[in-house]
């Protein structure tokens, strides 16, 4: 995998042939097309709100259970844009009929997927999508083998030039870990959001404490309270609880040695 | 060497300026009618509907209800109310969600103890409490007196 | 020198009285160590800023001899103001040892007295009894600058009611 | 020459100099500060699994203990993360008032920062004068919602209580008395030789460092960079006030002051136009449903906190309980670069840059 974007980095450097770029315009089209077809999916699958809702209550309740939760592990664009078509009482009076009408970041986000498709390989952006209920901010899913070299492009480019980490932080989905990284312009005033997964036994991110600074206690907070590894850091060790502390506090299946001292 | 001096100045200054020191422990000092010190339980107002003890957040509050001695009457009245106060954080949320005003704050906040015991409060100690009553108990609906003029 | 009591004029006795305090080294003792406690600064979360907030000129703890010390040597008292940690609670007994004897501690606040809002959490002591022997627990999260005077106050009622009696005073 | 040995210097965590419980593994060579290495942690209560358990009407009480110089605030990043997950949309009213009490515990925090640091480099008297007009601001919150310094004082959907009869007029009186004094606190510490030495060209970072880092606050912007999420990342209704967002230009220790005195200047305007434009009746609760079932989703906003961007990250799965709840927490950032900040300094320094990056602890550690 990581050969593959090695290879795509290079023949960037080397100057791309035309019909590459066309061939990879099209597939950031094809993007685009695929979520307009999951926008209709979603209209259809609307109706039933309320099974959905029961399904992660129950699984909660026995953590055994293998399946994904429908909506919070996979973020679909089905799953997490459903609040806002929900018939609730919106601040934003625009939305209230339509279940979705196009978000007004909906063009930048397209261009974000395109850029990180282009520089770095078709398989970068796993999936994206705009997250409605926080103020229209684009998500973007990215494969854990690209983190690093995203991270690097986002502060870098100068379209994106996301020059301060607003906050990074782990959330321990039952099914796998996630890495969330919320990244700020200030030259721009644009806010966007990144997210990796990982597997929950074998949890290992790439480290981005070298491209932003902040991220270093933070992965580090998140090693110590979570479990995940990640590599490359340069003082990977507990932070928050004492050096000896056995298991990781805010995995779901945490349990506590001692009731009292 | 000037900035010194004037410092210095200012601090001459406020000498003259009235205390503001409390004298607390010989005069009783006055709190506003809003603050939490520690709670006021009525057991004739209870309905055991058990909503403070759901609301709780570190789950301090414990009670029990019992049938209605008299059996003409429906619903059930209260037994035991203890409120354990070692961990009780004065959040204000058991009173804020009671509906019959059964357990309101008090003023009192002199309640430093020698043991741990003496901080679990059982319903006659709050029965008792009756002083410093809070008297404006109805947060979340406006009142005219909080208007501009 | 030999004083008959026989033959004083009740008068005479009276001035006695008035003008010589019959007294023992302990009472004395302890009224001295009662009106200068000198307590450790032992502020770990929001109760230390109430503590220094009754530090400050509203409530002012100097007026009861109570100054604040850096340094657990020169201090008697060890106000526990805050959430101890299983982190921090062998810091906290190695300075309790480190205090020379007689000392007392008070514990500032729900949080020190049991665990408080955190009494569920994975991190916090379940009060700090269980590290050092406390002698006055303050209820409220934080308590008021003028509860934590009237818990001042009644640590040193048991200063000067042990020293009288001799007898220790626990759930009186 | 005098010949200089490297030591390693344990400082904290229990000290009156670290504000709370950090403790610092100073490596000096002679009077120099070669490494530093804060240790943290002494005061993680594990507030974010505590939040798991609880509804999110039972979290806010725990975001008080949080930064507990600053509760209103933090009550504000949960209220608004989850008010902004809902969907709800809160009366006039009560968003004046939660403007009032934020505005008012920010120049709350700021006096603690500026008489405690002080209090590091010396001065004694700044401390007893600020935690005199502070009190008169915990007399107002006091009234308000009858706790001084965890207030709980908001909801999802609003505020708990309504103003008292007569506290606009107090705090219409109060921002006047504190404008005096902020005269008198000028006068008392700008013309101190000792101050100014203490203070100027202390502690500098570069505004690229200060980026990299993720500082925010006075810690930010005493570098030159223009950036207050009240104005750049607009809630609540601060688009409605005037206010400057100073800055400084060296980035030392007394930028950072100069930044936080005219910060209170700034808080006490808004606390005045907020006043004056204070609307007449209307309710301070939003009709929310008596169990907050909060919609599947995710949110982080970040709000300004006396210290910096406060955010608060949501992971709802649909039910009243967050699945995860995540603060970033200023004062975690920003003690991030004391290392890069001591090292090269004399170990005299060491107290005035800390006391200059003004951290709460309880936020630190979560």
């Amino acid at each position: 995998m990581s050969e593959q974007e090695k290879n795509a980095s290079q023949e960037e450097k080397t100057g791309l042939p035309e019909v590459d770029q066309v061939g990879k315009n099209s597939v950031a089209n094809e993007g685009v097309d695929k979520r307009q077809a999951e926008k209709k999916l979603d209209k259809d699958q609307d109706d039933s709100p309320k099974e959905n809702k029961k399904e992660p209550s129950s699984e909660q309740v026995s953590n055994v259970d293998p399946k994904p939760t429908p909506k919070g592990p996979q973020p679909s664009v089905t799953g997490k844009s459903k609040p806002a078509a929900t018939p609730r009482p919106r601040s934003k009076p625009k939305e209230e009929k339509e279940p979705l009408p196009p978000s007004p970041e909906e063009p930048i986000l397209n261009q974000y997927v395109k850029i990180i498709r282009e520089k770095i390989g078709n398989e970068a952006v796993e999936e994206f999508f705009i997250n409605r209920a926080n103020d229209h901010l684009p998500t973007l899913i990215i494969k854990k083998e690209a983190w690093e070299q995203v991270a690097k492009l986002a502060r870098d480019h100068p379209d994106f030039s996301f020059n301060y980490m607003q906050s990074c932080s782990g959330v321990d989905y039952e099914t796998h870990m996630e890495v969330v990284i919320h990244l700020c312009s200030l030259r721009r005033r644009k806010r966007v959001c990144f997210r990796v997964r990982t597997d929950r036994d074998r949890a290992k991110v790439p480290s981005l404490s070298h491209i932003w600074e902040a991220a270093n206690w933070n992965e580090r907070e998140i090693y110590d309270l979570l479990g995940i590894q990640f590599e490359n850091h340069p003082k990977l060790e507990r932070i928050l609880m004492p050096d000896h502390w056995v298991g990781h506090p805010l995995r779901k299946d945490y349990v506590p040695l001692d009731k009292e001292v | 060497m000037f900035g010194l001096l004037k410092g210095l100045g200012i601090t001459l200054k406020n000498m003259a300026k009235p205390k503001v020191t409390y004298k607390y422990p010989h005069e009783p000092l006055k709190m506003p009618d809003r603050f939490r010190g520690i709670q006021h339980f009525d057991p004739e107002k209870c309905i055991v509907c058990n909503q403070c003890a759901r609301i709780c957040p570190t789950d301090c509050i414990s009670l029990t209800g019992k049938k209605h001695p008299d059996p003409g009457k429906k619903g059930k009245i209260i037994d035991t109310y203890d409120i354990n106060f070692e961990i009780c954080i004065l959040c204000d949320l058991c009173t804020e969600v009671c509906p019959t005003e059964a357990i309101i704050m008090t003023n009192n906040f002199e309640l430093a103890t020698y043991s741990r015991d003496q901080l679990f409060k059982n319903i006659d100690w709050l029965h008792e409490n009756d002083q410093n009553i809070r008297q404006d108990n109805v947060s979340m609906k406006p009142k005219p007196g909080g208007s501009k003029a | 020198m030999e004083i008959n009591f026989e033959n004083i004029t009740p008068f005479e006795q009276e001035q006695i009285k008035r003008n010589i305090l019959t007294t023992n080294l302990e009472k004395i003792k302890a009224w001295a160590r009662s009106n200068s406690m000198w307590p450790l600064t032992f502020g770990l979360a929001c109760c230390a800023i109430e503590m220094m907030g009754t530090g400050g000129a509203h409530y002012d703890l100097d007026r009861f001899g109570v100054i604040f010390r850096a340094s657990p040597r020169q201090s008697d008292v060890m106000i526990v103001a805050g959430t101890v940690t299983k982190k921090m609670a062998p810091l906290l007994r190695r300075l309790y040892d480190q205090m020379p004897e007689p000392k007392w501690v008070i514990a500032m606040g729900s949080c020190a007295t049991a665990g408080g809002p955190y009494v569920k959490s994975y991190a916090v002591v379940k009060g700090v009894d269980q590290v050092v022997p406390v002698d006055v627990y303050i209820p409220g999260c934080p308590p008021n600058p003028a509860a934590l005077i009237y818990g001042i106050h009644k640590l040193q009622e048991k200063i000067r009611y042990e020293a009288r009696t001799g007898k220790k005073v626990t759930n009186e | 020459m005098l010949r200089t040995e490297e030591m390693i210097l344990n400082v904290g965590p229990q000290h009156p100099s670290t504000h709370g419980v950090l403790r610092l593994v100073v490596k000096i060579d002679g009077e120099v500060i070669q490494e530093a290495e804060p240790v943290i942690g002494y005061l993680h209560r594990g507030t974010e699994k505590l939040a798991e358990d609880l509804t999110y009407t039972q979290i806010i009480p725990y975001t008080d203990r949080m930064d507990y110089l600053s509760a209103m605030t933090n009550n504000y990043a949960i209220c608004h993360a989850t008010e902004k997950l809902m969907g709800i949309e809160i009366p006039e009213r009560a968003e004046f008032l939660r403007v009032i009490v934020m505005e008012l515990n920010r120049v709350a925090s700021h006096l603690v920062w500026l008489g405690t640091a002080l209090l590091d480099i010396g001065a004694m008297s700044p401390f007893l004068y600020c935690f005199r007009d502070r009190e008169k601001i915990l007399d107002l919150f006091n009234e308000l919602c009858g706790a001084r310094i965890t207030y709980n004082y908001m909801r999802v959907g609003g505020v708990k209580w309504d103003a008292p009869i007569g506290w606009l007029d107090k705090i219409k009186n109060f921002v006047e008395y504190m404008r005096e004094k902020m005269k008198e606190y000028h006068g008392l510490i700008m013309g101190n030789e000792i101050f100014l030495q203490r203070t100027k060209g202390i502690g500098i970072v570069s505004h690229e460092t200060a980026l990299s880092y993720g500082l925010s606050g006075a810690n930010l912007r005493c570098t030159g960079v223009k950036w207050d999420l009240r104005k750049h990342q607009p809630y609540s209704i601060y688009d409605r006030f005037k206010f400057e967002v100073p800055v400084g230009t060296r980035g030392d220790l007394y930028d950072k002051y100069v930044c936080r005195m005219q910060e209170i200047n700034e808080a006490l305007q808004i606390v005045d136009q907020a006043v004056e434009q204070f609307p007449e009746g209307g309710a301070i609760m939003a009709k929310v449903p008596r169990v907050l079932r909060v919609p599947e989703g995710e949110v982080y906003v970040g709000i300004e906190s006396p210290r910096g961007e406060l955010g608060c990250h949501i992971v709802s799965k649909g039910k009243d309980k967050p699945w995860r709840l995540k603060f970033r927490r200023p004062s975690f950032y920003n003690l991030q670069i004391l290392p890069t900040m001591l090292k090269g300094q004399n170990i005299a320094n060491l107290v005035a840059i800390l006391g200059g990056i003004d951290i709460v602890l309880g936020e630190v550690d979560g």
